[in-house]
């Protein structure tokens, strides 16, 4: 019961962070900061989903099949931490390669250019 | 050939925790299995295999610690990022830059680890690792604040052994 | 030409639509393919009711692939590397020194780009666990969705995410030309030689109930399961030797040098 | 089978295929097809048919798009036509 509501709470805040990623996903005025919103907002949304499956199959013990499953999704959860932030910097890295400017704030600077500047002089 | 033991130790779990049937047959073909993963690519994990093995298991612990703390950080500065995207003046504090900073961490790992640790954490992306300097994308400069090298700190407290090195390097230990 | 095109298209889709409301509602018991014509029990019928007491195999789709009509799937992996060896011999070419790929595109890349610590990192920790997972897809296939082909193809990935995350020669360091040429040709030997083996027991070829005699401790029943896993295992053999061989000489232009 | 979820995904399969077909990127349209791929591998998972949705997930949106952006990295990224 008191798991049921647990797993409940955890697939709510998942979606409402998801709802949080679409959103940033639409507003934000670039590549990159869309990238901030569609790659991190993903992540958490994602394991506080999967957390909620896995606890939901937690609540009857009746059985080793279920922990099987309640392990088996924590380590689709561990695959999760591993790959997707990854994924994100190879999109923001391949992006920078392929010669997108960054908007920039008022006073945002951009680090980067000092490589971009060695590079043109070669 | 003790890391050898440890990596198939590990995969074994991972495939008990995969297989979920314990009947001699399957236990078989998962040994055989694990074997030869062991074999075909057990030099990808694990590069210092100088470490002691005691010294893997210390920082193996710490690790477990370092993520929980992680996994609070995320949370946290999601939250964040929730705000900024659904409040309506939620754009006006959206001015991003990219900044740079230098590591004093040592080997690949720990770099991985730093890198995916910021990018993990909102507000922040690393972009580009060269050598030891890190440019990272920052939605605002409030997000880049948050860079003041304590998860450095942390993470190089994890491989604080003797002898400074890699730790658990296959994600078997999933459960 | 473009509006014969369209003409055709929009013809073929009006034919294949007009053809829909004959069919039969999804899983509908009395459809012919399900409940058979007449007084004639249909195969469908005889496969659900029958395969678990014929080969104790719980995953029908398993059963029917690798027993009932093993010889069907036998010649799909014949397919499978017969396309191998079909983009083997158009593409790999052993002509002297390579020439750039893109001798008119600018390098973009950023100095020191070639450490790639993140991506590297990875793929180097999760690799042998996405290859002990092929593994596991196809000795499970009998109780979970999976088998050769899925499982051959998750192997082979992980040897193009080798190449991927280092270079192809990183790559061809583990499984280089002569083993995958000679492990995609075993699979196939694996397969027909379990055919090979029930002919020479006087049986018909792929009929594995006989294989009881020549398999330690195997009833009929229980022989027809392992050899199952065991056809699974050279279609798995295959499938991995192919996959990596169409992307090794893909992405090099047959040159297996540069590559990416 | 749930019918509204059949409905979704079958527009959203048509809609990818004609954007595959319009973009001139070919890359882009690669990975659409990826997509494409990997809402057909939906729709079978939905339909029962899991075995051939591990299929289409490991070989149409896995390797085959592997396969064609490794093509393309040899031969021109925009189509002509």
């Amino acid at each position: 019961m008191i798991l049921d509501l647990v797993a409940i709470l955890l697939i709510a805040a998942g979606l409402v962070f998801f709802l949080g990623a679409a959103v940033g996903l639409v507003r934000f005025p670039d590549f990159y900061t869309r990238m901030h919103a569609a790659g991190k907002g993903d992540t958490l949304s994602s394991l506080l989903v999967v957390l909620g499956f896995a606890l939901h199959e937690l609540r009857h013990f009746d059985g080793s099949a279920d922990v099987v499953v309640f392990l088996k999704l924590l380590a689709i959860c561990a695959f999760i931490m591993l790959t997707s932030p990854t994924s994100t910097h190879a999109l923001m890295d391949a992006g920078y390669e392929d010669g997108i400017e960054p908007v920039l704030g008022e006073d945002g600077e951009n680090a980067l250019t000092e490589t971009r500047n060695r590079r043109l002089k070669d | 050939m003790l890391y050898r033991l440890l990596i198939f130790a590990l995969l074994m779990v991972t495939w008990l925790v995969f297989s979920g049937l314990f009947d001699v047959f399957h236990t078989t073909l998962g040994v055989l299995s694990a074997a030869f993963v062991t074999w075909i690519s057990s030099d990808l994990v694990f590069e210092k295999r100088e470490i002691p093995m005691a010294a893997r298991f210390r920082q193996a612990g710490r690790m477990v610690h370092y993520l929980l703390w992680l996994l609070w950080q995320v949370v946290l500065s999601n939250i964040d990022i929730l705000k900024l995207a659904l409040s309506p003046s939620g754009l006006s504090r959206v001015q991003p830059c990219i900044v740079k900073f230098d590591t004093t961490l040592k080997t690949d790992f720990e770099k991985f680890l730093l890198a995916n640790s910021i990018t993990l954490t909102p507000g922040t992306i690393t972009v580009k690792i060269l050598g030891d300097r890190y440019y990272v994308h920052a939605i605002s400069e409030h997000f880049a604040g948050g860079l003041d090298g304590e998860m450095e700190r942390r993470i190089a407290a994890v491989f604080a052994d003797p002898a400074p090195a890699k730790p658990e390097a296959t994600e078997g230990g999933t459960d | 030409m473009k509006w014969f095109g369209l003409i055709a298209t929009v013809f073929t889709g009006i034919l294949l639509l007009s053809a829909v409301p004959d069919f039969a509602a999804f899983g509908d018991p009395d459809s012919p393919a399900n409940g058979g014509l007449g007084d004639h029990p249909s195969v469908s019928q005889y496969y659900i009711t029958d395969t678990y007491t014929d080969t104790k195999v719980p995953n029908i789709v398993t059963a029917v692939l690798a027993d009932y009509r093993g010889y069907d799937t036998m010649f799909e992996t014949v397919v499978i590397f017969a396309a191998g060896i079909a983009i083997f011999a158009i593409l790999r070419s052993f002509s002297g020194p390579v020439a750039p790929s893109h001798p008119t595109a600018i390098d973009t890349s950023v100095e020191g780009d070639h450490q790639r610590i993140i991506i590297g990192t990875t793929c180097r920790v999760i690799i042998p666990v996405i290859q002990l997972f092929a593994l596991y897809v196809v000795a499970h296939g009998h109780h979970s969705p999976g088998g050769g082909f899925q499982g051959g193809v998750i192997l082979g990935a992980s040897f193009i995410l080798v190449a991927l995350a280092k270079d192809l020669s990183a790559a061809l360091g583990r499984f280089s030309e002569k083993r995958y040429l000679a492990l995609g040709s075993v699979g196939i030997l694996i397969y027909a030689g379990f055919g090979l083996l029930c002919v020479a027991l006087e049986r018909n070829f792929l009929d594995y109930e006989i294989l009881h005699r020549i398999m330690p401790a195997t009833d009929p029943i229980m022989a027809r399961s392992h050899s199952m896993l065991g056809v699974e295992v050279g279609v798995a053999f295959t499938v991995t030797a192919i996959m990596f061989a169409i992307y090794a000489n893909l992405s090099s232009k047959g040159r297996l040098e540069q590559g990416f | 089978m749930i019918v509204p979820f059949d409905i979704i995904i079958l527009i959203f399969l048509v809609i990818t295929a004609l954007i595959s077909l319009r973009v001139r990127d070919l890359l882009g349209a690669t990975m659409i097809l990826g997509v494409y791929s990997f809402l057909i591998c939906l729709l079978w998972a939905e339909m029962g048919a899991v075995d051939v949705a591990f299929t289409e997930a490991a070989v149409g949106a896995g390797v085959s798009t592997v396969f064609m952006i490794a093509t393309i990295y040899h031969t021109r990224r925009h189509s002509s036509d």
